[in-house]
């Protein structure tokens, strides 16, 4: 029994890496064609990360490594709880919602432990900078959980995703409009995209927390950025798009993920404290409104 | 039995008193030795529940003053989760004691706190538990500021305001005798249920006393100031016994009264006004310990003394348990219960661990540390697992009692305190990391190279800590199974729950798998790590100044650790709405001051004053007799 | 015009506020002695007449008079005058006590204004 | 035992005194001998007067064979001779101490102690209403001269106000004996509190008001309270122990002989036709309003000597509060708090003025460091302070348990008194935590010598400290003592039949 356990593991894992790796290559494509210039083939993150591997790179103690592991392996257990489509790696857990958000703050802890360990005072500020981000964008993401756990009387995000299958009129994107303009908004915030991306801001703080990292941890940064992509996009996919077949399942996830792409394409940087701000006002009454609508 | 054990705590304090300054620590070996024996008595009576034991005193004309006790189901898991956890921080603190010639005090009044400890969760009526709530405020006055002049300002807020509270709860009590003319708790709320449809207004007054009484022991909102100074200048492991133990007998004595009273309220639903499935009453209790755990978060971020930021923490989990508890579900009170067990445990983790940092730097003020996981590991995991277990990430046990907090309040349908208590929790994980990365991270200063590990004695209670925070992060049910018993006893319908699978109306979680997959997703990382090239040490100064010798640019390793002002553009956001609770006190206090000196001018300056006083006084009682006849 | 007892005790009782108010406003020390040894004889006015029965006798017994029953003779109760005689010399052992200590505090202080007594120092 | 031992109790002290004055011219040492002498005998016949008390109830004693309505007789119940061994107790205290001392004034000294405690007896023992009124006046008049033995600017002012505020109350209890006389005719208390009853209802407000004025300057209520602030701080340590100790003793027994049992307090709370204003409201708002200014005024006042005077004032107003309950169990929570605050002050005045020994100003920062230089005496301060506080298991305790739970029957004036009341302890425990803190407070670098205390010192504080220690852990002792004190207050006709039993009541 354990056998199949940890073959349905590797699946879930292999799966988010690979799927992760893609939907960057094409997103960078997809910004390269808006500001009118050409990207590499979309194949190029999966060459990245072969060749940061290969690299020699430094580390200045012990818990620098430890803290990155022990990053990427959090977002890896976290997509173990994903419901990919109708596959699920645990029977009975499909998908709770709550051990999923919380496992998420396991991947920031390692990064930013890892991160921190380094000693760069722009790696800590960058890392505080996303911690209070944090802060902002939860608010709403929370909200909407709540709003649809009180809707199908349960936590599991299968049970979300029954409650839509059907014509795609019943998704709830039609259903809870408003929350569903909250969460994606918040979706900004979580993959740290241009409106939010102060932690990594390259001009002021010399991106941040990966200002110390080189060779195979940079590359375990970019395999847990893509992780954290198809994470993401996949929990609001189940959440709001009824996230249906395999196939369906990945293109939800991109479109998604293009959608993202538009808005940072378009807008600057915020500072970060107008962001959480920002993210205390609007996405957060927007879903307040569906809240009361649903519960009046 | 119990009255044994409580007389011999009494007489082997005497006994620690003689113990010549030099062999300090010999007082604490005597200590823990003392906790071991409890240890084992309490072990022994685990289901000898609803024995009882009474001590006759004083019968003053049919009034039979009398101490008796009563193992409740509550009262021994309680007892049984502090004497342990106190077992752990006195072998902390015989090594602690070793060096210092400290005053022969501390020793003795600890003696008197585990007594009155065992003496508050076995009180079967209000007497006993009036009795030993004093013995253990009188006391822990002595231990909190053992002649340090700062720490009298801090600990003078904690005297007076539980105080106050105790004597309203006397005031209660007095009350609740009229009505019932006997101490017993039972028939205690029971006429005071039926007080609430006969005289609301003194239902209300008694119930507010008791409120009184409660909040301020565990620092809820009007009250919530006193743990951050107590805990700032505290002696070390007491401050673990402090925030992991003395704050949770106002919870106690919340679970003891006020929720079996809403519970009579809630089934039987008469006059009061029922909101959302439970009495007003309760309500806005839970609201208070919601709004409480996020101001105390807030204040946490702000914090910049690693003692007071722990403080804060404890305040906003105090929060957490108490809203949980107020909501009256059968889930609702297990999560509050399963919260205290597990705050109790990662809480005095972290303090050991801070005390463990403060014995070997001396230093509080957070940005003067930091970089000391290189030299401490042991301490910075046991730190790093608390984190953990604060910030309820999965495999550690602050998980499954928050996730249990979530599923009663999912379920009873309270939205808005969700959000709160999500709000606090995400907030703790900011100032957790922040805690994390000044003391343990970031650069190490010089003047801290040498520091070594603490002594062995010293990290035994670590291991032990650490041990215990993953085993009940993996297998809740340990805490889970005596937790049941207790809501039997308030005869709410058990939660299911087996060793390793916590079940809910919403959804049911594997802690086991859990952890199976985070262990397999780690391993999964370091194959990947091991493929890539070996990784070659570098200096981290080295790389900054590129191989020029820092000391050129007169660069220390302290200017590059960042931790002073860690939130501070955050912190502005909160600058327009920042009411200062502390500020109110002290000017209480002034003005209080100020009165009784006007008073004591008035006499003493010069007769002129008093003959006015003498006349008004005359006039008063004249026009008094005049205008009553 | 005969005094009857009514009389005699609001005239006492008036005496007394007299006293009463010399004590309370007064700066001189003094003064406030003076006035409470007033309150001691509106005092001993107000026992006597307490004792005094309208057209009694003084309460002598000469060798002429008879006692067959107390009721009969005709004489004022007596009590009251003995109660006098000790609130007397109560009076006078306060009042020279007082002067003394006034005294001493007159070299202490150097004056016998209440007001200027309280110094600031002794607080 | 014949009837007549209690006479011996005032005589003798009486007869004393002058002759120490006498004696004393040739030698200080004799006057201080007879003092102590004195003491003792009146200790010794106290007690065997007790047993007989115990035995068989009140004792009369006849003064020249007038029978009692008539001449002045001496009536020791059970209250009266509980109170007497207390007082002796703190008088044995406080003559001591003053033995100890060479003072070159002793044998006056002495000779105003011996009046001193011949008047308190006195006043315990006398059942006649003016031999009360001038046995309250040599009581004052020896208060004075003990308040200004100390020749300082502070003690002499003190003792100026206090001369001029009891003299004011004795003139009023002066008119109140006069217009008791006026209607009933008698002096004798028992006949008095026999046929109290049908005066007519406007000269009984009459009587009330002017013995309550007249008491309220010895019990330290407030607006009467102004000379506490410079007496108690400027008079010497052993006469504070006297005026904490016995002036509260002696004050706390006329307050319950005069409205407990002569005019019948308890009696007319319950059918208050007798008195039909309502004495209670003013008893507790007076009382209620006294304990938290006393406290207030503790609070910020820095000598020591003077926080502990206004907290001695507090604690007494405190017991009167509980006595104006009119409940049986308020007068037992009285008894019991007195009972702790009587043994507990004189201690108190005692091991502070020990901690503070060497420094030269009084005030609060004295104690700072104190514990290393006296540990002894630090410790019977905690002691003193927590049975004064009412540490749990103290009498005091038990009787702030009980005054909240008789007062607490249902809301009425008394909740309001009571909170206030919750108030004024919060207020006190925080000035006497604040004292013990300081006590604590060392810095290494000093070294800090002992203080050397003489053998009196030790002894009274030991013996104090003892007696506390032993109504604490012995619960039922206080009981009975104070279960059978509150019988013997309410007996109003028990103390009437043991007074006129022996002469038949007069037709007038």
């Amino acid at each position: 029994m354990v056998k199949t356990y940890i073959f349905r593991f590797l699946i879930a894992v292999l799966t988010s890496i690979f799927m992760g790796l893609l939907y960057m290559g094409i997103g960078r494509k997809f910004m390269a064609r808006i500001r009118r210039c050409y990207a590499g083939p979309f194949y190029q993150s999966y060459i990245d990360v072969i060749k940061l591997f290969s690299k020699n790179s430094i580390s200045h103690n012990w818990i620098m490594d430890f803290g990155v592991m022990m990053g990427f392996a959090g977002i890896i257990a976290t997509v173990v709880f994903l419901p990919i489509g109708p596959f699920n790696v645990f029977p009975d857990m499909k998908g709770n919602i709550i051990i999923i958000m919380y496992f998420m703050t396991i991947g920031y802890l390692g990064m930013a432990m890892g991160v921190a360990a380094s000693g760069n005072p722009n790696a800590t500020i960058g890392i505080a900078r996303a911690l209070s981000l944090m802060i902002g964008y939860e608010i709403p993401f929370a909200l909407s959980v709540i709003l649809l756990i009180f809707a199908n009387r349960s936590s599991l995000l299968y049970d979300m995703v029954l409650s839509q299958h059907g014509s795609f009129l019943n998704w709830n994107m039609f259903r809870y409009p408003f929350a569903f303009a909250g969460s994606l908004i918040a979706l900004q915030g979580m993959l740290g995209e241009q409106p939010f991306d102060a932690m990594i801001a390259p001009a002021e703080i010399a991106s941040g927390p990966m200002v110390e990292l080189s060779g195979k941890f940079l590359g375990f940064g970019f395999l847990q950025h893509a992780s954290q992509i198809f994470l993401e996009t996949g929990i609001i996919a189940a959440m709001f798009l009824g996230g249906g077949t395999i196939l369906g399942f990945f293109t939800k996830q991109l479109i998604l993920y293009l959608i993202t792409l538009s808005i940072a394409a378009v807008f600057s940087r915020y500072r970060f404290e107008d962001a959480v701000k920002f993210f205390w006002i609007i996405p957060t009454l927007l879903v307040l409104l569906q809240l009361v609508i649903f519960l009046a | 039995m119990i009255g044994k054990i409580l007389l011999s705590g009494v007489l082997i304090s005497f006994l620690s008193m003689f113990v010549r300054k030099r062999y300090n620590y010999f007082r604490w070996i005597l200590f823990s030795i003392y906790l071991l024996l409890t240890l084992y008595f309490l072990f022994l009576w685990r289901n000898s529940f609803y024995y009882n034991e009474s001590y006759n005193f004083l019968s003053l004309y049919g009034l039979n003053f009398s101490l008796n006790f009563k193992i409740t189901p509550l009262g021994w898991l309680f007892s049984f989760f502090t004497i342990f956890l106190t077992f752990l921080i006195s072998i902390f603190s015989i090594q602690k004691n070793i060096g210092e010639d400290s005053e022969k005090l501390i020793s003795f009044f600890w003696f008197y706190l585990i007594v009155s400890n065992i003496g508050i969760f076995f009180a079967d009526d209000f007497l006993t538990l009036f009795i030993f709530w004093e013995l253990m405020t009188f006391s822990s006055f002595f231990v909190i500021s053992p002649g340090w002049i700062k720490s009298f300002r801090a600990v003078n807020y904690y005297f007076v305001l539980s105080t106050l509270g105790a004597f309203f709860m006397l005031l209660g009590i007095g009350f609740l005798y009229g009505g019932t003319k006997s101490f017993s708790i039972e028939s205690g709320y029971t006429y005071l249920f039926t007080l609430f449809s006969i005289n609301p207004l003194l239902s209300v007054f008694i119930t507010i006393t008791f409120i009184l009484g409660f909040f301020t022991k565990s620092a809820l909102i009007p009250f919530h100031i006193w743990p951050a100074q107590a805990h700032a200048e505290a002696p070390d492991d007491f401050s673990a016994f402090l925030s992991g133990i003395m704050i949770k007998y106002g919870l106690f004595g919340n679970l003891l009264f006020l929720v079996p009273l809403f519970l009579l309220i809630k089934n039987y639903p008469s006059t009061q006004i029922i909101t959302n499935g439970i009495p007003l009453f309760s309500h806005i209790l839970s609201w208070v310990g919601a709004i409480t755990s996020v101001i105390a978060t807030f204040l946490a971020i702000e914090s910049n003394d690693m003692k007071k930021l722990a403080a804060w923490s404890t305040v906003a989990n105090i929060g957490y348990a108490t809203t949980s508890i107020f909501i009256l579900s059968s889930y609702g009170i297990a999560g509050g219960i399963f919260q205290i067990i597990t705050h109790a445990i990662f809480k005095t983790a972290i303090f050991l661990a801070l005390a463990a940092v403060k014995y070997r730097t001396h230093e509080r003020e957070m940005h003067k540390l930091g970089g000391l996981a290189y030299k401490m590991p042991v301490t910075f995991l046991t730190f790093l697992l608390g984190i953990i277990a604060a910030a309820g990430i999965p495999p550690m046990n602050g998980y499954a009692s928050k996730w249990f907090i979530y599923q009663a309040l999912l379920s009873g349908h309270f939205p808005f305190l969700t959000i709160a208590i999500f709000l606090s929790s995400t907030g703790a994980f900011m100032y957790l990391f922040r805690a994390l990365h000044s003391i343990f991270l970031g650069q190490l200063p010089e003047k801290f190279d040498d520091v070594k590990e603490v002594p062995f004695l010293m990290q035994i209670p670590m291991y032990i800590l650490m041990a215990l925070m993953l085993l009940t992060g993996v297998f809740p049910g340990i805490i889970l199974k005596p937790i049941n018993s207790v809501l039997i006893s308030f005869n709410l319908q058990p939660v299911k729950v087996t060793y390793n699978t916590m079940f809910s109306t919403l959804s049911s979680v594997d802690s086991l798998k859990v952890f199976l997959t985070f262990s397999g997703s780690f391993a999964f990382a370091f194959i990947l790590y091991l493929i890539g090239k070996p990784r070659k040490h570098v200096e981290p100064l080295d790389n900054y100044t590129a191989g020029q010798d820092p000391k050129e640019f007169g660069l220390t390793r302290e200017l590059y650790h960042f931790a002073l002002k860690f939130y501070e553009p955050f912190e502005h956001m909160f600058d327009s709405y920042r009411t200062n609770t502390k500020e109110f006190y002290d000017s209480f206090e002034r003005k209080v001051n100020e009165f009784g000196n006007f008073i004591k001018e008035s006499y003493s300056k010069n007769i002129r004053y008093s003959s006015y006083i003498f006349i008004f006084a005359l006039v008063l009682v004249i026009l008094y007799g005049w205008l009553v006849w | 015009m005969m005094i009857d007892n009514r009389t005699l005790y609001i005239y006492s009782f008036i005496i007394f506020l007299i006293g009463i108010y010399g004590a309370i406003t007064n700066r001189n020390l003094i003064k406030i002695l003076v006035s409470l040894s007033i309150i001691e004889t509106a005092l001993n006015i107000f026992l006597v007449s307490t004792g005094y029965i309208n057209g009694s006798n003084p309460p002598i017994l000469h060798s002429g008079m008879k006692l067959i029953s107390p009721n009969s003779i005709n004489i004022s109760d007596p009590l009251p005058h003995a109660l006098v005689l000790t609130a007397i010399v109560i009076g006078v052992g306060t009042t020279a006590i007082g002067i003394g200590l006034t005294i001493k505090l007159y070299n202490h202080y150097k004056t016998l204004n209440v007001n200027r007594m309280g110094d600031k120092d002794e607080l | 035992m014949n009837y007549n031992l209690p006479v011996l109790l005032i005589a003798i002290p009486i007869l004393f005194s002058f002759l120490s004055l006498i004696l004393g011219s040739f030698n200080k040492i004799l006057s201080k001998i007879i003092l102590i002498s004195v003491i003792i005998f009146n200790i010794i016949s106290g007690i065997c007067i007790y047993n007989s008390v115990l035995k068989n109830g009140n004792i009369l004693t006849v003064i020249g064979n007038y029978l009692p309505p008539f001449g002045i007789n001496l009536i020791s119940t059970y209250t009266s001779i509980s109170f007497l061994i207390l007082l002796y107790i703190v008088f044995l205290v406080a003559s001591l101490i003053f033995v100890s001392k060479n003072d070159d004034r002793a044998d006056k000294i002495s000779s105003v102690l011996l009046l001193y405690l011949a008047s308190s007896t006195g006043i315990l023992l006398t059942g006649d209403i003016f031999n009360l009124f001038v046995f309250i006046e040599i009581f004052s008049i020896s208060n004075i001269i003990l308040i200004s033995i100390k020749d300082k600017k502070l003690s002499i002012k003190g003792s100026l106000k206090y001369l001029i505020i009891t003299s004011i109350g004795a003139s009023l209890y002066l008119f109140g004996i006069g217009f008791l006389y006026g209607i009933l005719g008698t002096l004798n208390l028992s006949e008095i509190s026999l046929n109290f009853d049908n005066i007519s209802y406007f000269s009984k407000v009459f009587i009330f008001l002017f013995f309550l004025g007249s008491i309220m300057a010895e019990l330290e209520v407030f607006p009467f309270n102004f000379w506490i602030s410079d007496s108690y701080a400027g008079s010497k340590n052993y006469v504070n122990i006297l005026l904490s100790g016995l002036s509260s003793i002696v004050a706390l027994y006329i307050f319950i002989r005069l409205f407990l049992t002569v005019f019948g307090y308890p009696t007319f709370i319950s059918f208050s036709y007798s008195l039909p204003f309502n004495v209670k409201t003013l008893f507790l708002t007076i009382f209620g309003l006294s304990v938290i200014v006393n406290e207030l005024a503790a609070l910020s006042s820095k000598n020591v000597k003077r926080i502990l005077g206004f907290s001695s004032a507090s604690s007494l107003s405190l017991i009167l509060l509980s006595l104006s309950t009119g409940l049986k169990n308020g007068v037992m929570a009285a008894m019991l708090i007195a009972i702790s605050v009587i043994i507990s002050k004189p201690l108190l005045f005692l091991s502070s003025h020990q901690i503070m020994k060497g420094k030269g100003e009084k005030n609060l920062n004295s104690f700072i460091d104190g514990f290393r230089r006296n540990p002894l005496f630090s410790i019977l301060f905690i002691i003193g302070v927590f049975t004064l506080v009412g540490f749990p298991l103290t009498p005091s305790f038990w009787g702030k348990f009980l005054l909240f739970i008789s007062a607490t029957e249902k809301i009425s004036y008394t909740t309001l008194i009571l909170v206030i009341v919750v108030f004024s302890i919060t207020i006190e425990l925080f000035y006497y935590f604040r004292l013990m803190h300081k006590l604590f407070i060392k810095d290494e670098n000093i070294k800090v010598e002992k203080t050397k205390n003489n053998f009196v010192y030790i002894f009274s504080g030991i013996l104090l400290a003892s007696i506390i220690i032993f109504f604490s852990v012995k619960p039922y002792f206080t009981q009975n003592i104070v279960e059978k004190t509150t019988e013997d207050i309410f007996d109003k006709s028990g103390y009437i039949k043991s007074c006129l039993k022996s002469g038949e009541i007069d037709d007038r």
